[in-house]
C-alpha cells in the first residue's frame, strides 16, 4: 500500500494536471485493476453529462433550483468507488456523482430536484441517506451510523460528504469529536471548492487546510488534489481500510473546484473572478486530465471515448424520461410518512385535504 | 407489587428496555458511571456496560445527531438531554432530521428513538436549569411527546417510546421525581403513547394538566371538592398526539375547562389545547377555556419561581371565574 | 414616492439604519459581496465596507451569539440567517440568551438586536428551505416578532425593530419579496412594533392573516365580497407583541373569525389567536374559530407544497363554515 | 517579556509545586511590582475562603445550589488581575474568584446563589456578565465583544471563561473559528480541571491538551499550570496585549483540578478516585505554593497570614450579612426588565400577580 501518512498535508497527486503519472502513481497505477481504471473515467463522464443535462432541464424549467457540481466530479467518483455496498453515504445536496456510483438511480435523482420527495428513497441495499440540505447536520448522523456499526462489529463505514463551508459549523466540530473520542470508522469527506456560496475559505477559515484540523481530534487528516480521481480513491480507500480495521477516523480534503454557480438560483460572476474560473476549467480539469492518462495509457481512444458518450447520453435521457413520466403521488402523499399511524388530528386533516377521498397515498 | 418514586420507575424502564433489546443504548452526559445526574440510570453502566450505557462528551447536537445515526443503522437508543434549558444546541437536529427522517426517507428510516428530558422548575434549580418549552416540540410534526406524572405511567410509557416506530420526547417532571411512591410493577407493560389518564371524574369543570402540575391540579380538585365543585381531572400523559376523545368528551360534559401548565401562556399547549376545545366543543362551551400558566417572563430564578409558577390558589381562581362566568 | 418591492424595501431600511446609526453593522452568511442570496442587502458592501457588511462564516450559532456580544458592547446589529430553515442552530443563542439578557442582568444588557429571517413557502424553494415556525420565537418570553406583507412596513419595521430596545426577529414573507411593488416613502419612518394593520373594514367575519398570507386572504375576501360576506382583514405585521386590542375590537365586531397561517395547525399561533379570542370575546363568538393553516406535517417538497399551504378555496370554505355555523 | 511562544504546548510553569521558582519564574518575579505579588495571595485567600462559606451556607440551606471552585483559585485569580476595567468578562457558573477580583460585590455573588436574579448585575463600570450556565454559550459572545471593541477601535479584550468539557460544544468551535478568521481580541480562556461533572478529560477530548485545539484556528494556544498563579498571570497577561495589539485571539488552557463536588448536589466519590484528589489537594494546592515563595522572599509571615485571614473571614461575613439582609424584591419583579415597554397582555398577568397591586417593582 501507499504510504500516505507520509504525504498527509501535502496534499496528495498522483495524476498531475497534464495527466502524467508521479511516481508514486505510476505504482498505484500497476497495481489497479483495468476495469477500475475504466470505471473511473465512465462514472465522471456519466456524471457530468448528467449534471449539465440537469442545469438544461432546470433552464428549461422541468426540475425546481438545482446544485450543480460539474468539476466536482473526480472527488465523488473516486471517493465513491471505494466503498462497498455495506458502507453508508449521509451526503449534501451536491453529491449527484456519488449517489449515482452508489446505485441511486438516476430518475430518482432527478425526481429529487423535481420537488418530489419519493426521489430521496434509495433502492434496497443502497446505502444512501437523502441529500442533507441543513449544513453539516449530516455528519454527527453519519458518525452515529459508524458507531452503531461498531458496536455491532460489522465491518462497515459511514462517510459524511461536506463541503469547506460546512467545516465553520459547530456539528462539524462535534461530530469529529466524537469520532476521535470513539474511534470510530467514519469518513469525513470534505470537498473543498473554495467556496460556499459567495464566501471563500479564507473567510471560513485562518487555517489554510481543512485537513489540518484533524489534528484537533487525533483523527487523521489528509489532503488531496480532489481533481485526480485516482489520488481520492487511493485516500479514501485508506481511510475505509482503516475504519473497518478499527484505526479510527479520517477527514478527507479533496481539493476542488465547482465550475457552475452555487445553484441555478446563483449567479457566481458576482464573486469569482474569470481568470479564476477559467484556471480550474481548462488547466485543472478532472476529466481532461484522466482522458488524457487513459489515452496515453492505451486504454482509451478518441472513437471509444465518443460512444461512451453517447452512451451515457442515452442513459441520463431514458432517466429524464422515467422521472417525467413518474406517476404523480397524490395531494394526500403528504400524510403518507409523518407517522407509522396517524393521529386522529391528521386523519381529519388528510380527510380535509382529499375532500372525503380516503383512499391511502 | 413494589413501590417506587418516578425516578426509580423510570431506571426500571430503562433498564427493562436494555434487558429486552439488545439493539437499546443509552447515551448522553453523565448517564454511565454518574448513574446520570438524577441518578435515573444508576446501576445500568454497571450492569450493561460501557458500550450500552455511554457517557459521552459534553455536545447535545452530537448525541442527538448521533443517535439519528444510530437509528439509521439498525439501534434504538435513549438519548438524555440533562435539563431542557439544554437542549437547544441538539433542536436542529430533532427538528430538522428527527422529526422528517420519516418523510423524507419514504419510511426507509424511521428515527425510532427517544430523548429522555427532565424539565420544569419548583426544585429551586440554578439559572436556566427550569425550562419547560414543551410546546415547541408540539409544533413540530414527526414527533410525539409524552410526560408521565405517577411512577406506574413513568416505566410504561418509557417502554412504550423505546419500542415506538416514531422518535419519542420523553419529558420528565423533576419536581416529582421523588415526590411520592407508586406501584410498579415488576414485568414488561406498556401505556400507550396517545392516551390520557382520568385521574378524577367530575361534572362542573374539566381540568387539564401534566407532569407536575397533575399533583397540584389533583389538590386543587380535593379543596374544590369540599366547596362542592366536582371536577374532571385528565393528566394528558401524550403531548402529541393528543386524546381528544377524552378531552372533548369531557369538555362536552362540564362544560367548562382549565389547563394548567408550567410554560408560559402565549402560544404555550394551553393555546393549542383551547384551541382544540373551541373547534370541537364550542356549543357545550358555558365560558371561555381558561389557562393557569407560568407567567409570559423568562423562567425565573429560584427566588421567585413559586410566584412564577401555577398554584392551588390560581387554580381555584380560575375554576371560580369559569363557574360563575 | 418610489415604488418598490419588498425586497428593495427592506434594503432600503437597512441602508437608512446604517446611515443613521454608525453603531448598526449586517452580518451573516453571503451578506456582503453576494448582496445576499436574495440581494436584501445588495450595494451595501459597496457602500459601507467590510467592517459593516459582513460575510461571516457559516455557522448561525457564531453569528447570533457574535451578534449579541457586539449588542452587550453597543452596536446594533443586524444578523441575517439565510432561510428559517436554518435558524435552529442558533435557536439557543436565541432563546437562552438574546431573549433573557435584559431580565437576567436587570436591564443592564437588553440585547438590543434584529435577526432577520426570510421564511416561508410558496416559491418552489429546496428541500428544507421553507420553514414557518415563528410560533417558536413567540413562545419565548423576551423577544419580538414581526412580519412585513407590504413594501412600507417592510422599511418601516425595519427601522423601528433596528431601534428597538428588545430583540426583534424580523421574519421575511419570500414569497411575496417580489410579488408586486408598492409606495415607500424616501425618508426615514417608522411601522411601530406591536401595531396590526386593517388592511380591509368589514361586518361578517374577521380574517387574521400576516406575511405572504396576508395577500391571498386579501384575494379570498374579495372573492367573498361579491358573494355578499364583508370581511375585517387584518395583517397582525407583529406577532409578538399582538394588537390586542385590533383583534378583539373586530371579532367583537363581526362575532367570527378565521386565522389563516402557512405553519402546521397544532401549536401554531392560530392556536393562540384562538385562545386569545375566545378568552377575551367569548360572548361575541357566534362560531368557534376556525383556522386554515398548513397540515402538521413536514413542510413538504416543492411538488406537494401548493397542496401544503393554505389556498383561496380552503379560506372561503372556513369562512362559510363560521358564517353558516 | 517573558517569551511565551517558546513554552506553548509544554505547560508553563514558573512556581514549582513546591513553591521554588524556576528559572523564568525568578525573572517574572523580579520584574513584578510587590502588591501585585501580594494580590495575588490576598485575592486567592479571600476567594477560597469565600468559597469554603458558600459550601457551608448551602449546606445551612441559606443559599442553593452551589458550584465550589476551591481548587481553581490561581486559575481564577491570576487571570483576572491581568485585565482591565476595558476588559469584558463572559464567566462560567464558577467563576467567582475572577468576578470577585474585577469588581464584583461579595453579596451580589451570594444573591446570585440565593435565587436572586440581582446578583446577576454588576456594578457600573464591572465588566462582568452574569454566570453561563448553558455550556460554552458565552464563547461565542465573548467573541462578538471583542469584534465590538476592534471595530470600535477601542484598546480592550472579552475574555471568555469556560471548563474542558465546554470544549466539545460547537458553539466553542464556532466562536474559534471566527476569532481566528477576523483576528479578533479574544481571550478564550479554559479551566481544565479534568472533569465535566463526571466525565472524566479523556472522554471529551481524545487530544491530551486543550490547547493544541488553537492550531485548528490559528489562533495562539498555551498550555499552562493552572495552579500556579504567576504562570496564569503572566500568560494572561500576554494575551491580553497580543490582543490590545492586534495580533489576535489566544486559547489559554490552565490546568487545574476542582478539589470539591461538581455542585453541592454532586457527590464526586462516584467518579473520583480518593488518590487523584489527595494528589491534587495536598501536593498541587495553588494557596500553599505560593504561601510558600511568599514566605521564603520575605513578603508573608505566618502572623500576617492569619491576619489576613482574619479579614477576608469578616469581609466574606459582612457580605452574608448584607446579602441575607437584603430586601427581596416583590412578585411583580418577575415582570421588571423582560421588555423595555410592558406589552398588554403581560401588563395584565402582572395585575393578575400583583391582585392589582400595580406599583412598579
Ligand atoms: C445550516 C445552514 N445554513 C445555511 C444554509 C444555506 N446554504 C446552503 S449551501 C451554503 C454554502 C455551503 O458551502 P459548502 O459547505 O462549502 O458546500 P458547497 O455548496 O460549496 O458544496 C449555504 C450557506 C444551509 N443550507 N444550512
Ligand atoms: C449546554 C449544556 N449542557 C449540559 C449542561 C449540564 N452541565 C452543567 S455543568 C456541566 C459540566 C461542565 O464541565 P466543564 O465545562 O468542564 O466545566 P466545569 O464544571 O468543570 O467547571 C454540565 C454537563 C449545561 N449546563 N449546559
Ligand atoms: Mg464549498
Ligand atoms: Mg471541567
Amino acid at each position: 500500500m501507499v504510504d500516505l501518512k507520509q504525504m498527509e498535508r501535502v496534499g496528495i497527486q498522483l495524476v498531475r494536471p497534464d495527466g502524467h503519472l508521479t511516481e508514486t502513481g505510476r505504482d498505484v497505477w500497476e497495481r489497479m485493476p483495468e476495469d477500475r481504471k475504466r470505471a473511473f473515467y465512465q462514472w465522471m463522464v456519466q456524471v457530468r453529462l448528467f449534471d449539465r443535462r440537469s442545469v438544461t432541464l432546470q433552464r428549461q424549467g422541468r426540475i425546481g433550483t438545482y446544485a450543480p457540481m460539474e468539476g466536482q466530479e473526480a472527488a465523488q467518483v473516486g471517493s465513491a468507488l471505494a466503498l462497498g455496498k455495506e458502507d453508508w453515504i449521509f451526503p449534501s445536496y451536491r453529491e449527484h456523482g456519488v449517489a449515482m456510483v452508489a446505485g441511486m438511480p438516476l430518475d430518482r435523482i432527478l425526481l429529487y430536484w423535481m420537488g418530489r420527495v419519493e426521489g430521496n428513497r434509495a433502492p434496497e441495499g443502497v446505502r444512501v441517506l437523502p441529500p442533507y440540505v441543513p449544513i453539516a447536520t449530516q455528519i454527527p448522523q453519519a458518525m452515529g451510523a459508524a458507531w452503531a456499526a461498531k458496536m455491532k462489529r460489522e465491518p462497515s463505514v459511514a462517510v459524511a460528504y461536506f463541503g469547506d463551508g460546512a467545516t465553520s459549523e459547530g456539528d462539524f466540530h462535534e461530530a469529529c469529536n466524537f469520532a476521535g473520542v470513539f474511534r470510530l470508522p467514519v469518513v469525513f469527506f470534505c470537498q473543498n471548492n473554495h467556496y460556499a456560496i459567495s464566501v471563500p475559505f479564507s473567510r471560513q477559515s485562518a487555517v489554510p487546510t481543512v485537513a489540518e484540523r484533524a489534528s484537533a481530534y487525533a483523527i487523521r487528516g489528509i489532503q488531496v488534489d480532489g481533481n485526480d480521481v485516482l489520488a481520492v480513491y487511493t485516500a479514501m480507500e485508506e481511510a475505509v481500510r482503516r475504519g473497518k480495521n478499527g484505526e479510527g477516523a479520517t477527514l478527507i480534503e479533496a481539493v476542488t473546484y465547482r465550475r457552475g454557480a452555487h445553484t441555478t438560483a446563483d449567479d457566481a460572476t458576482r464573486y469569482r473572478e474569470d481568470s479564476e474560473v477559467r484556471e480550474w476549467t481548462e488547466e485543472k480539469d478532472p476529466i481532461a486530465r484522466y482522458e488524457r492518462l487513459l489515452m496515453e495509457e492505451g486504454l482509451l481512444t478518441p472513437d471509444r471515448a465518443r460512444k461512451w458518450e453517447q452512451r451515457c447520453r442515452e442513459t441520463v435521457e431514458a432517466a429524464v424520461k422515467e422521472a417525467e413520466a413518474a406517476p404523480a403521488p397524490p395531494p394526500s402523499h403528504l400524510f403518507a410518512h409523518v407517522y407509522k399511524d396517524l393521529p386522529p388530528e391528521l386523519v381529519r386533516q388528510r380527510r380535509q385535504l382529499t375532500g372525503g377521498d380516503e383512499t391511502h397515498a | 407489587m413494589p413501590e417506587m418514586t418516578l425516578v426509580q420507575a423510570i431506571n426500571e424502564g430503562i433498564r427493562f428496555s436494555l434487558e429486552l433489546d439488545p439493539s437499546v443504548v443509552v447515551l448522553g452526559e453523565d448517564v454511565g458511571k454518574n448513574g446520570g445526574v438524577f441518578r435515573t440510570t444508576e446501576g445500568l453502566w454497571d450492569t450493561f456496560g460501557d458500550e450500552r450505557v455511554i457517557d459521552t462528551p459534553l455536545a447535545e447536537a452530537g448525541i442527538i445527531g448521533a443517535s439519528i445515526g444510530m437509528a439509521v443503522n439498525g439501534l434504538r437508543p435513549i438519548a438524555e438531554i440533562q435539563f431542557m434549558g439544554f437542549i437547544y444546541p441538539g433542536f436542529e437536529q430533532i427538528v430538522t432530521h428527527a422529526a422528517r427522517l420519516r418523510t423524507r426517507t419514504q419510511g426507509q428510516y424511521p428515527a425510532s428513538l427517544v430523548v429522555r428530558v427532565p424539565y420544569g422548575g419548583g426544585i429551586r434549580a440554578p439559572e436556566l436549569h427550569s425550562d419547560s418549552t414543551e410546546s415547541l416540540f408540539v409544533h413540530i410534526p414527526g414527533l410525539k411527546v409524552v410526560v408521565p406524572s405517577t411512577p406506574y405511567d413513568a416505566k410504561g410509557l418509557l417502554l412504550a417510546a423505546v419500542r415506538d416506530p416514531d422518535p419519542v420526547i420523553y419529558l420528565e417532571p423533576m419536581k416529582i421525581y421523588r415526590a411520592f411512591r407508586g406501584e410498579v410493577p415488576d414485568r414488561e407493560y406498556e401505556v400507550p403513547l396517545g392516551c390520557a389518564r382520568q385521574v378524577r371524574e367530575g361534572e362542573d369543570v374539566t381540568l387539564i394538566a401534566w407532569g407536575a402540575m397533575v399533583p397540584l391540579a389533583e389538590q386543587a380538585a380535593r379543596i374544590l371538592a369540599k366547596k362542592g365543585i366536582s371536577c374532571d381531572l385528565i393528566d394528558l400523559r401524550s403531548l402529541y398526539p393528543l386524546d381528544e376523545k377524552t378531552i372533548i368528551g369531557s369538555v362536552k360534559k362540564t362544560g367548562r375547562a382549565v389547563i394548567v401548565h408550567e410554560a408560559p401562556k402565549t402560544a404555550g399547549l394551553g393555546a393549542e389545547l383551547t384551541a382544540l376545545i373551541d373547534e370541537h366543543a364550542f356549543l357545550w362551551l358555558e365560558a371561555p377555556v381558561t389557562r393557569v400558566t407560568g407567567f409570559d417572563v423568562p423562567v425565573p430564578m429560584f427566588a421567585l419561581e413559586d410566584d412564577f409558577r401555577p398554584n392551588l390558589c390560581r387554580i381555584e381562581e380560575a375554576v371560580d371565574q369559569v363557574i360563575n362566568f
